[in-house]
This record gives C-alpha cells, structure tokens and sequence, in this order.
C-alpha cells in the first residue's frame, strides 16, 4: 500500500477506500475501530497496517455495534477518531449513531454501501440515501453526509468530514460505494488544511482543575428534551445555510440538468460529454454534501433549465429531495437503476429522449 | 465498651434526606437509631437518633445508610 | 503543629465522601445502589482518582451516576458501556475508567461488550449491580432472576424451561484469559459491605497496575420492584440470592501470570 | 490513445497484478486512468477480473458494458465476457487453456497467445504468462508505450521479487512480438 | 387488565398499550418477542400474562437485536408474530428489519416512541417519522407504517397490520407515542375481520412433500439483487397505489387545512373544533397509513384549501413529503413541536393568525 | 427378497449423500467446510430429518448453505443464527432445527445470541465452524486467531494486548447450564473425522430427546486466507491449533440431569 | 357535565387507582374520557400523577395544560401542579399533608379537606385518604354522579378487596360531605 | 489384507469437481491415491486414482475429500 506522497505534485495510483485513510491520517485521526465488512476491508487493513507506527490505536471490534460504541468513548476524550463499514454494519450502528448525535460528539463514519436490503449483495448501490441524510437512528437527528465520486475526493472529504464533524459536535458520515472505493485512480495527497481548528472543552479528560462534567443524550426534567432539540435543530440549520456544496459541471446554457452524487455523476459525465458533442445542451449539478442537501441551487436551477434529470442507483430517493426542494414538480425527471450502476450509454439513451432525439 | 453508660460517638440524621428504609436500625449494634413519626418533604418518616447515650461513634450505621443521610462524629 | 484541643464528638468518623456529590439520591428507600455508589465513591477518593477518573454510566437506575458521583462521565447507550470506556481508555491509557451497570445492562443485552472487554483485558473497572430484575423499566426479568421469581414479564415466575437460567456472570468472565478479578460481593451486612469495599479496592489497583479488566459483581436489591420492605429485601440477598450466587472471589491475577 | 479493457482469469494468474500495471503505465504516460478490481467473494472461488481505462479525458465510469479490449486467461472468463466486447474490439487470448473454437464471435479482432506454454517454455516460468498476455495486448492495442511498462515494472514487483524483473520483460516482449511488435 | 369483552357493544376501559395485545391476539398473533423499554412495557407484560393460556409463546429476548431475529425465524415458519419496542430498540432493529425486508418476510413492529436521539428522554414524540417511513436500515426498503390517534385505532390498525404484512410480504409498523400508548379510554373489541387471508407456501416448515426452500436477502449472482430490488420496488408501487388511508375530518368548506398524524392530529381535532365555533373554516387530513403516504389526497387538498398547516411533535418530518406531494410549496405552513405534545391553545392560535384573525 | 448375485465393485460403500445436494460447492481447495457440510448431511440421513429439518445459515463461507444441504433454509444476519433458529423452534418445536455458523459469526458479532441461546436450554444443534479468521471477507482477524497469527488485520501477528486472546467458545458455552452438550472435534484425520461424526450425531440426539442447546466447535482450515497449501493447513490444526483448542467433550447432559 | 383534572400525591397514595376510577365512572354515564398516568422514571421517586378528561364531545388531547381542577395530595405536589390550574378552577387539597398557605393563588376554589386525618380517625384506615379526596373532588365539581362512583368500585378493587368496597364508600361520603353534599 | 495383490475396492473421483486439494492423497493407506497433470474446467490438476490394483475400498479417501468427488464400491 503507499503512503502519502512527499510532493503534491506526485501522482500515486491510489485505491479510493485507501485516499481516505490518507485524508484521515493526514487531518489527525489516529483512532480507526471497525469490523470487517465488503467492500471497505481496505480501510481498517490500511489502518491496522499504519496506525501503530504513527503511535496510533487501530482496533478490531467484536461487533459493528461495540464499533460505534468505541467512537463515542474516543470522541467524548476529545480525539478524532473514524470507523468506516457498509450496509448491515451501518445499519447496527444506528442506536449509537443516535447518540452520538444526542450527545453532540463528532466523528467520521464511512459507508461504502453495498446493495441491500439485507445482505443484498456487495454490487455498488445507492440505496443508503434515505438511511444516511434522513437519520437512521431514532429522535430525528441529521448527520453531515459528504458523497465523493473520485479518488481524490475519497481524500479530500475525508479531512473535510473531520473539520464539519468537529465545527458543528456532530458526527459526519462519508457515503461511497464500491465503485469509488474499490477503484485505483491517480491522486495527489494536496496537504491538509483545517478550516476549523475547534477546541474541545467539552472534552472528557478528568475534573482537573475544573468542574466535572458530563456528556449524555437523556433529558428527563421538564421540558428539557424539547429544548435540546431546539438547540439541535438549530443547528442542523445553521449546518444548511452554510455547509451545503456542489459541484456545476457543464451548466453553462445547459436546458437538461442532471442532478446526481457520487458513482451515479461520476458516470453522468461521460454521457454529458458525449451529449455534449452531439450538441445537446446537457450538465450537471452534482451535490457534494447530501445533508445539507443544495436545495437553494436546485431550487435555482430548476427555474433555468427545462428539465432536472435525477438519476441514482436506487429506485429512487435523492428524488424525494429534490421534489421537496422546488415546486416545478413537472419538469423532474428520474432515471434510478437500484444496486447497479447506469452505464454511460444508458444516460445518453435518457438525455436524447428529454431532448426530443433519437439516438 | 458493652456497659458504657455515656456516649463516645454522636450521629446527625438528615431529616430531609432519609427515605426511611429502616437499614440503619438494626444496623445498629447498640439500637440508638428508632423510626420517628414526623414525615418529610419526600414523604417518609425519617429515622431518628433515639438513645444518643449509647452510641459508640462506630460508624456502621452511616456505612449502612443508602442515602449517606448519616454523619458519625467521636 | 501542634496537637488538637480535644472536644467531644469533634472527630468526624464518618463524613459524605469528597466524590459523592452532595445531592439526594432518586433511588428508592433502601436501595443497594445507593449503598454501592458510595464504595465507588469512597474508593475513588482513596486512591485520590478523582480528577483522573472518567466514568461510564450505563442505562438503568444508575443511569444518573453523573449527578451522584463527582467525576467526568459518559453516558453509554444500553449495554455498551464496556464498549464506551474501550473507547475512552484507548484514547486516555493514563486515566481511570469505570463502568457502573445493572444486570440488564450487563448480563442482557450487553453480554458481547463486557465478554469481549474482558477478553481484550481492557484495562477497565466494572462496577455490576445484579438486583435480579430490570428495575428502571419496573421490574421485568433479568437474565439473573432467580428460577420462580415473579416478575412483570414472569408473572407465574421464571421457569427454566422458557426463560432459561439465571447467569453467573462473574465466573463465566472470570473463565476469560483477559479478566484480571473477578468477585462477587453483597452489601446486607456491615461485614459484607466491609468486604465489598475491599474488592473494589482490589479491582481498582488491577487497572492502577494495568492488569486488565476487573469487575465487581454486586448482589443488590430492588425493593421496589421486589414488592418488599428493604429489610426483607436485604434477607432474600443473605438467604436465596447467596445461595445461587455464591460470594467470593473467581479469579485475581497476580503480577507474575500477566506477561 | 484511449481505450478500456476488461483482463479476465484465474486466481492466482496475475490478473490483477497485470491490470494494474497497466494503470500504472498510463498514469505514468500523463494519461487520466482508472483501474477497477474484482473485490469481495468475487475473488473466491477461483476467478479474477479487473478493468482498466485510459483516456485523455477525466474518466466517468471505471467500469465499462462494452470494453474495447478483452484479456482472456481461461475458458470459463471467456463464456463470461465475450459478449462485452465491442464490436471491432480487441481480443487476447490465452491459447494455452482456451480454445480458439471458444471464440463464437467474428466481428472482433482475434489475437491467440498460447501464454503458458511460452512462459514455460520460453520464459523458464508458468508465472509470467500474464505478462506474455499483457504484451501482446498492449502491443496489439497500442494503449500505452511498452518501454514504459518496462518503467514501471519496479512498482508493481516488490523489492523481494527485483531480480525477477528481466523475466517479466521477456515474458512482456515474447507476447508483443506475437501482436506483430518488436522493441 | 382487562380481556377482549365477550359482546361488541360493551365499552372497556382499556390502556392503548392493551389494545395493541388485543388487536394481535384477535388477529391471530401467537407469538410475542420483546425487550423491556419504557413507554410500551405494558406490552410484553400483558404478553407475558396472556398468551400462555392461549397456547403462544411469550419469549423476552436478550435485547432487540436478538428480538428482531427471534421475529425473523417465526415469521419464516409462517407464523403471525410480533414485537413492540421504542426509540434505542427500534434503532437496534435496522439491520434485522432490512433483512426482513429483503427477505419479504411479514411482522408487525409496534414502535411506542419516546423522545430522542439517544437516550433522549420518555416525553412523546413523532421523531421516528423519518426512520419509519424512510426506512431506518439500509438499502432503501420500506416498511407500511401505520399511525393511531386513539385506543380503538391502536386494535383496529393492528389487526390491519398483520393483514397488511402479510398480503404484501413485508414488516408493518405501528407508529406510536406515549400519548396513545399509555392512555385509557372507552374501547370496543370490535370483531377481526381479515382483509387478507393469505396462503404462506413460502413458509420453513420442512421440505415434506416438496422441494426444499428456502429465505434469504442475499443476490449475488450476475444482476440478481436489482431484479430483486424492482420486484420489490413494484411492490411498494402496489402498496402505493392501494394502500393509502387518511382520515378527511371536518374538511367540508375549509381554508385552512391541518396535516398531522397521531396524538398531534388528536390534538389538532380540539383545536379545530374550537377554531370552528369561532366560524374559522378549518378542518384536518389525518394520514392513517404513513407509508404509504396519502400523496394524492394531500396533492388534492392543497388545491382546494389556502393553507395546509403541518403539524408535528418534532422539528418537521413529514412536512418534507407534504412538499413533495404538491407543488404549492407556498401554501404550506409548519408548526413543530419536539419531544412535546403541542396544546390545542398553540394549535388555536396558529390557526388565527392563518386565518388572519388576532386571538 | 432373494440374495443379490454378487457382481464385483457392485457395492457402493461411499456415496454422496442423500442430504447433500450434487453440485459443485463454492470453497477453496482444500477447505473443512466442504467436510463439514457432508458430515451434518450425513447425520441428517441418518436420522432421517430431511423432511423435518430447517437449518439457519449464518453470514461468512457457509452462507450458501441452501446451495447444498437440501433441507429448508433460511438465512440469518451475520451472528444472529441462533436467535433465528429460536424463532424458528419456538414456533415450530416439533421440527429439527440446526445452525451453521463460522468463528467470526458466533464468537465475535454473535456472541451474546449464542450465550442466550445456550444460557435457555433452546432445544437446537449448532455447528460451529472455526478456522480462527474471517474467511469469507479475506482473512481478518477473529476472535479465535492464535497470538502471534497474522491476519489482515494483525499483519504484526495478533497480540494479546490490545487485540486479546483466543476465545474457547466450547468451554465458555459447557459453563452455562442450560448447555446439553459442547465438545470441540477436528477433521484433519480420517480417525478425528469418525470422531466428529459421532460428536454431531449425539448433538442431534441432544434435541431429538428434547434437552436444550448442543455445540460441536470444529478446528477447521482457511488454506486460502492463511496462505497455505490444504495440507499444511491440516497440519496446523493438528498442531498449534489443537494445542490451545483442545478437542474434547466439555459438557453432556444426562437424561437424569434435566428435570 | 365536561371537565378535567390532575390528581398527583406521593406514589402509595392511591393517585392513580383513583384516578382510574373517575375514568371509568365517567365511561359508565356516557361520557366521553380519557385517563392519563404518569408512567416509566416518573413512577420513581416517590411521585405519581395522572390527568382525567371528561366531555360530551371527541376528546383531543389527554394531557391538559390549564385543568380546571386539580386534587393535591401532598406539598411537592402543590408546586409543580398549582401554576397550571385554570383560574376559577377547583382546587382540592389533602389539608392534612398540604398547608393551606402553600396555596398561594386566590383567583380559584380551594376546597381544603383533612384527608389523613379523616382517612385514620374517622374510615380507621390511612389507605382511604385518596378517596375522601375523590368523594370531595367529585362533590364540588360535579363531574359525575356519586352514586355512580360507588357502582363502579367493583371494577378497580380486586376480588381479593372486595370486602373493603363500603369503607371505600364511606371515605368518598365522607370526602363529599366536606364539600357540602350528602348522600 | 495388507498383501492383497488384486484390488478389493474401486474409486472414482469426479474429474471436474476436483479442487486439487491433494488431502486424499495422504489420506489413502494404501496409497492409491496421485495428483495428476490435466487441468479442468475449474483450472485445477485432478486427483487421479493411480494404484487401483492396492484399492481396499475403505472409503477412506471418500470421507476425506471435503467437496465429495470421490465414490467408493466394493
Ligand atoms: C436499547 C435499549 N433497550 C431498552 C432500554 C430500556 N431500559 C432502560 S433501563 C433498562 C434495564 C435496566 O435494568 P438493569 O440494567 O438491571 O438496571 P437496574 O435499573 O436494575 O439497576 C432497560 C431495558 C433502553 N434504554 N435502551
Ligand atoms: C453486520 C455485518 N457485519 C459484517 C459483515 C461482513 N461479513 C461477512 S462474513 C463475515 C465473517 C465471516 O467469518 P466467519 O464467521 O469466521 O466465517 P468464515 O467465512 O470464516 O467461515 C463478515 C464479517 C456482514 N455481512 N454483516
Ligand atoms: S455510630 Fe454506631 S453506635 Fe452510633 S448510632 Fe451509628 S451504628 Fe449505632
Ligand atoms: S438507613 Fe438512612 S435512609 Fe434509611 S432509615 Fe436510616 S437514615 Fe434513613
Ligand atoms: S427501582 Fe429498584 S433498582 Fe431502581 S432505584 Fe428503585 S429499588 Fe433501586
Ligand atoms: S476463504 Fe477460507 S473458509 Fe472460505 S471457502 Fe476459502 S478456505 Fe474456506
Ligand atoms: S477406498 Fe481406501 S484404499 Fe481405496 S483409494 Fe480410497 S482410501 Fe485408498
Ligand atoms: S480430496 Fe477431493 S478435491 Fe481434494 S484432491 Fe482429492 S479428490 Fe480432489
Ligand atoms: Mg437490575
Ligand atoms: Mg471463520
């Protein structure tokens, strides 16, 4: 496996689950618990492998649910900490992911997804939208949810993830799939640069020198629970007004739209290059972060362009947002392929027909 | 000790505190401590320090006492 | 200095120990959690840990361990405190970890966490009340109610055929190779509670010499949800519960087996 | 140049070792390139597949329906992927363990390579069979330079196996000069 | 506790909790697993007390994970069974619900939910909405979720849920709060009239007389798991098209429009009666099912009213679907409430102020 | 019937069995599964379960069981076999029930179904494969790795601090009392084969007499993930293998014991 | 008649059977009503309340924010509960537990009744305080009828009590004598 | 019977379904039993039963084969 490359400039063929323990190692975290799962072994093999040397703790856990639950006690001693699972692991998670988000602690939660339900398959899927942004866990908690769809993103997120995570107390999940994980593309490890450098008063470290204190989800007197809630909600749209992110691809006079993250954009851009070139005024709005999803841009958008050409590999999800985020129901259009992914070809197919061409 | 007619030890109940669960009574071995009538806030006939003049300071009624409601001084 | 002007009945024997925040407790007359957060307390003072000391309250009647005990603490979801304070202590080798868990907590459906701490030898001290029943959520069976015992979700009691039996969980951990000490106390007695205080001073050096897991298993009482008087209470933890649960010690690792 | 391929085998043939040195010599070459490995149970059982792309454009998918190249190392792979191949494309075979009457397709570019028995024979190594492939490929294909693979031969082999690098480069050249290619 | 009344017309007295036990034993359900947690012990307990006597099988389990795969292997024998948990134990049943989805394997899940994330408290809550029809665990199944604002609902819908799961081969919810669980009121043991009485030749029972079978989540082989997925995605289409149920209460001539579900639109109902003696013409659509969300009626209403007023326990849930059901974004209004039940005061004085009336 | 003409080599003496379906099995060269399935088919034959039989799969190498035992199966999510398989005989008791589940699944994520299963006396077989790794996901550490062993994940070997020890599940689960029978077997002998053979045999004999919870804990290879060929892989578990997992009956339930 | 009320005293005092009881009164004469107990950590502690609405019409919500009565069995009690009754409502007190200076509001109806006191001295039985409260509480606010309340008594004590049903009967008289009416 | 010059038992080992694993090998007392050089469809070497004539057909090697490609009979 390779480590971080001395020069920015040094291309390196890098596996995508490994650029994100690259992001991870390079923003500071030294703490990675996980369990084994496909199609993200990569990640706790890369760490297992590294860690120690970097006076790190990589541990295996007994189970993705212990996983969690070690997160938390690392994070509630202040540390950056990480685990990274699919699908079934995921879903163990939830109760502690509650929690976590409960208690206001960060941490970097990576989902390489695989298809579901179930067992379903380890083939790429995006079939974990609705788990991840809508808060899979009880009590209607939001996680920061940040969709890569390339090495180096799988990079870059990953520092990013840490920086939100602990800017807002609130755990981060990065959401993949096979296809960006298990690919090699050439990557640059570009040096990190925090964009926040939050303390951790709220550290458990021992009473030292100050008062005891605690970190806890349970708010039993009163009212106190509602107003807990007000204060998460808050920040949930603090976390809207200013995190949300994408990335324009080809918009410029574009009249079909092509909203879709991670693998799906990914694929999505070769069919608008190719659409492109036979003149169809196609591009792409490709949301970085899933929560906080860009409303304001599809919103914006929406209003621009004839149509809004949602496609995901599910039956359809990201679509319910988009739905929600403008009015103009009738010019959204929906494309889904659950638990595989839309070859190019497929895309075009789309793109010609919303045109009003034949291929 | 058995025979001591003056105290060598003196408690103080929490009359607030005390659930009145009655472990400290035959905690006791000299039986100083008797459930009283009055009742507190919470509701509950605290226990009270009812032969004082027996009380040796041992402290195994304030190690009994769930509540801690009991400060032992010699 | 010089010596003291003795006054009578000025020597405080027994004073509120410094960690046990000076709060009335919520626990129900005569409960042994109040009993045992006070040990915890008192240990915790002893070995001056006090500012050192992360705890880990788990989700049950203890679920409040922050308000009563005067220490920084985590809550863990239901069962996971083993996992939690894995968590802490890998972070902060240097500071001092307990976990305090009802035997719901820790025998139901935290078995796997406290299993795989103590195999891992976590360097962790647990603190578990076996009060044979679930006594925050009002008194369901436990996986260490006592064969007849009725209880809210054994109303014509615990039969074994069905429910199965009730588990001894400090012997099954103490057959784990990473379990340091492993004992069984009660606090029913004056002597009891004497002793009790002694092994969780034991189970406090084991992660002060980082010798692994020690847990302490309590035989406590839950008047309330037993449907008794806490003096009676106390007498079926002497009598029924002793007899199914023997007192001792299962395991205690000395210096040498720990290479 | 651009193009794709899909290397097909089984385990323990090197598949995935060739495919990504194919990557890297493009990468190596300023090309934009991903490489995508069979991963998960896929690799039990006894089969191996990756694909790799080059291109000057940034890549989409780095998995492809309809691959423009085709490395086939055994007969069951051959059942497999056959289909995928574009029309035109091209396709290497080992003819060693497949049968050319395996090839049910005309409308593609046939290039038989009995690997094994010249990395046997020729090569002094069953090892290397993947590599006579791969040179036949690349060669074939004209998708990356073969000088440059040589390059990058020390990235994929590690330290332990250095000596084994001349091996590979025969191994690399006996299959290019089949597809015509002598360096 | 009471037992079913022998003559339909006799009113009981009766805890929301008890009827859910009396509505699964009509129905047939024989089999209870569960995991003690407040506010929905009252369960178990009537469980415990009762299904012995009736030849079933009460069976506490070790934790919610292991409950909701005690569920799994019963339900694959064919049998109707159920469980009952909140918030954390819902949450830990993700993984074995996805399975169950993935598997098309019938149950019902009563979720009695409190007040989160985490710990969060037992104050009643709609903070499940979300993980309830979104589908909590991963892979993008869904679940029929099932809302009672009353006693007699929380019989009557869970005999409907046992129907309901098993003609769709799927987990149905039951979404309640302590508000209805934990209430008493006058209760008529209307009779079980099966609306569905499907075969279960899908059933384990041994392979006598028959090839072997068996159930399973897992599609591993070439497109399996996507051809699985549109099955079940068909399915759920189904469920959509046939499924919907809303109660339109005292639509007749409104503006205003509330949208609220279970002890919010109970609320909402004193509310609106008192706003109608005021002469303010509102009234309420009160989803019963869910998932499947009554789009079109709410797609319907919002053409008709001036104002669709959501109303939630929770920072806004189901306002995401109403806005995805009905391009009039502008026409709906929120008013959420965590963790708490909203008074009909509140519910009165927004509806003033909609109405444009000072109070 | 008359006596048959006695032709040579007429007389098959080794034939698939019934019980096991004819196709070809996904495993490595060389891997115990493969041995293992045909035993449990084996004894399905000969109590002529078949019919009756509903077998829970776990999550790892053993997933596909449906492929090839022919009897009912269903699939459980990874570790949760045995609550599955309670589910199933609680519903259906009178049917034969059995899981098979690998090291990573019932020592490691299933370890608290697997004690609760035990701990109440369910009336069912496991068979519980362990070859001390992660099979199915590449060879990571189980619970069950030997110290010093490299796995994907303990590429410097596993050591005890900080990864643990070696977990003997067979004796952990022979301390519960609702346990009828726990032995571990191997079968890298044609001898420990007819010995492992015997040991499932009285497993099922345990449920078909209606006594609670009974174990076989096979020492099984990995050749793939451990890196060796089938037959060093037999000599490891001969060796290191049997040294610190000993073969043995740790638990048999009498009929008079059960009452 | 439509009314609703919080009950709330020490747990043991019998809140929530009483409670239950005017529930189902309410229920035998027609009415429309929902009962509501404290339940789970609430039940801890020492503290029990629960909340009866009464009314001709469906009713909303089971849980009120303004009562209009409120029965009070012990001081703690008073403080939380007091706040919340709604001006002119009626407000019964267990005088013998609850000073009446705690009643710090006059724009309501206090009725203050010694229902220790009666309970021990004049029914013999401590147990009875919370039904001379309920007799009082149904008297001065005329919820349901008396009589009925009686009629009822058969359905919340169990068989095992039943011998107890006229010193039931003679704490709720006792209670509604207090507040003026007699059976 | 260790002598036995002519065979009392006969294998058959199923050519394609044989992984290679070489177990029988060892496995067979009488060492029958050889790994030969034709690759199969798997792209495994098959076991071939090489010294029939010492064959006692004790199904040895039968038990051992983990994917069941050998029949015995006698
Ligand atoms: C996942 C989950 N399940 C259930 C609960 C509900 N619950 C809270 S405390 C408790 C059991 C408490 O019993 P125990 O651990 O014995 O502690 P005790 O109260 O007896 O001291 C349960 C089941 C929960 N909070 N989380
Ligand atoms: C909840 C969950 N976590 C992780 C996995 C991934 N997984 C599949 S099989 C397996 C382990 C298999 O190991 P073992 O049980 O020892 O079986 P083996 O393959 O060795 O026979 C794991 C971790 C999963 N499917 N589900
Ligand atoms: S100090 Fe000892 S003698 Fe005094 S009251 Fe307490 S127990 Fe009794
Ligand atoms: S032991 Fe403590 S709480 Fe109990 S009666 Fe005695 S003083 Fe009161
Ligand atoms: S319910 Fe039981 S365990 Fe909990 S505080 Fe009361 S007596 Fe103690
Ligand atoms: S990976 Fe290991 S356990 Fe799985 S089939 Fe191959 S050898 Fe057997
Ligand atoms: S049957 Fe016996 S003797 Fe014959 S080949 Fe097999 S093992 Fe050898
Ligand atoms: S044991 Fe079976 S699979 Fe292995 S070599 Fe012999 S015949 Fe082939
Ligand atoms: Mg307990
Ligand atoms: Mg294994």
């Amino acid at each position: 496996m390779s480590t971080p490359a001395s020069s920015p400039s040094t291309r390196i063929l890098t596996k995508g689950n490994e650029a994100i323990c690259l992001g991870a190692v390079a923003a500071g975290c030294r703490h990675y618990y996980g369990y084994p799962i496909t199609p993200q072994n990569d990640i706790p093999e890369y760490m297992a492998a590294h860690l120690p040397a970097l006076g790190g703790t990589f541990l295996q856990a007994e189970s993705e649910v212990a996983t969690i639950n070690f997160i938390l006690g690392t994070s509630a001693s202040g540390k950056r900490v990480m685990t990274s699972s699919s699908g079934p692991g995921i879903s163990l998670m939830q109760e502690g992911l509650s929690y976590m988000a409960g208690s206001e602690l960060p941490a970097v939660i990576v989902n390489i997804s695989r298809s579901g339900p179930g067992l379903g398959g380890i083939a790429p899927s995006q079939g974990d939208y609705f788990q991840a942004v809508k808060g899979g866990g009880h009590g209607g908690y939001r996680l920061i949810v940040l969709a890569p769809h390339s090495v180096q993103e799988m990079y870059t997120l990953t520092m990013l993830a840490f920086d939100l995570a602990d800017k807002y107390r609130t755990p981060a999940m990065i959401l993949g799939d096979a296809i960006v994980g298990q690919m090699k593309e050439p990557f640059v490890a570009s040096p990190y640069d925090p964009s926040s450098t939050a303390e951790k008063p709220w550290a458990l470290t021992g009473c030292a020198g100050r008062e005891r204190q605690n970190l806890k989800s349970l708010h039993l007197k009163d009212n106190a629970i509602e107003v807990h809630n007000w204060k998460l909600h808050e920040k949930y749209e603090r976390i809207r007004n200013e995190e949300a992110r994408a990335e324009s691809y080809m918009l410029d006079g574009a009249t079909i739209a092509i909203v879709a993250f991670g693998t799906a954009a990914r694929v999505s851009k070769t069919a608008i290059q190719w659409a492109r070139k036979e003149g169809i005024a196609v591009g792409m709005l490709r949301p970085i972060t899933l929560f906080p999803f860009p409303g304001r841009e599809v919103f914006e958008l929406a209003r621009k362009v004839d149509v809004l050409l949602v496609i995901e590999m599910n039956t359809g999800q990201m679509v319910e947002d988009v739905r929600q985020c403008t009015p103009l129901h009738d010019r959204i259009a929906f494309l889904g392929k659950p638990c595989a992914m839309p070859t190019p070809e497929e895309i075009l197919e789309r793109i010609r027909t919303l045109a009003g061409r034949k291929g | 000790m058995e025979d001591t007619v003056t105290a060598t030890g003196r408690i103080e109940i929490d009359f607030e505190r005390c659930k009145a669960c009655e472990l400290c009574v035959p905690a006791c071995p000299k039986e100083c401590i008797g459930m009283g009538a009055a009742i507190n806030r919470q509701g509950y006939a605290s226990a009270v320090f009812e032969r004082p003049d027996d009380c040796t300071g041992c402290a195994i009624c304030a190690e009994t006492c769930p509540d801690a409601c009991i400060l032992v001084w010699r | 200095m010089s010596a003291p002007v003795k006054v009578p009945f000025s020597k405080a024997v027994y004073t509120r120990p410094r960690s046990l925040v000076d709060v009335r407790s919520h626990f129900c007359p005569g409960c042994h959690h109040g009993t045992i957060h006070k040990i915890v307390a008192e240990c915790i003072d002893r070995y001056d840990l006090r500012e050192k000391t992360i705890g880990v309250a788990c989700v049950g009647c203890a679920v409040f361990l922050y308000d009563y005990i005067d220490v920084d603490v985590v809550e863990a979801p239901h069962g996971r405190a083993p996992a939690v304070a894995t968590g802490v202590k890998r972070a902060q080798p240097d500071k001092f970890v307990f976990t305090y868990q009802g035997d719901g907590d820790l025998a139901a459906i935290g078995t796997s966490e406290i299993i795989h701490a103590a195999n891992r030898g976590e360097n962790l001290s647990v603190i578990f009340v076996n009060n044979t029943t679930y006594g925050m959520t009002g008194g369901q069976m436990a996986p260490t109610t006592m064969l007849g015992q009725k209880t809210s979700t054994t109303p014509y009691g615990r039969d074994f055929r069905g429910d199965g039996y009730p588990i001894r969980m400090a012997e099954l951990l103490a057959g784990l190779e990473g379990t340091a000490y492993s004992a069984r106390v009660a606090v029913s007695t004056p002597a009891q509670i004497r002793k009790a205080k002694e092994s969780v001073r034991k189970a406090f050096e084991m992660q002060i010499g980082g010798m692994g897991l020690s847990i302490v298993e309590f035989l406590s009482t839950c008047p309330t949800n037993w449907g008794m008087k806490p003096l009676d209470a106390q007498k079926r933890v002497l009598g029924e519960m002793s007899e199914y649960f023997p007192l001792g010690v299962f395991k205690e690792r000395k210096q040498a087996d720990f290479a | 140049m651009t193009g794709d391929i899909i290397m097909a085998g089984f385990g323990g043939q090197g598949i995935l070792m060739i495919g990504n040195l194919l990557a890297l010599t493009a990468m190596e070459e300023g090309k934009h390139v991903t490489y995508f490995p069979a991963y998960g149970v896929e690799m039990r059982g006894g089969t191996a597949n990756c694909t790799v792309v080059v291109s000057d454009e940034e890549i989409g998918s780095p998995v492809v329906g309809r691959p423009k190249g085709l490395l086939i190392m055994n007969g069951p792979s051959m059942e497999k992927f056959l289909p995928m191949l574009a029309p035109g494309g091209d396709l290497v075979i080992n003819s060693s363990l497949v049968e050319e009457r395996q090839v049910t397709r005309n409308d593609i570019r046939l290039l038989p390579v009995p690997a094994d028995d010249i990395a046997r024979n020729k090569i002094g190594s069953r090892q290397m069979a993947s590599m006579v492939a791969l040179g036949a490929y690349v060669a074939r294909s004209g998708i990356v330079k073969l000088s440059t693979v040589f390059d990058c031969l020390p990235k994929v082999i590690s330290k332990k196996y250095e000596k084994f690098i001349p091996l590979n480069i025969n191994a690399l050249k006996e299959g290019a000069a089949l597809a015509g290619f002598h360096a």
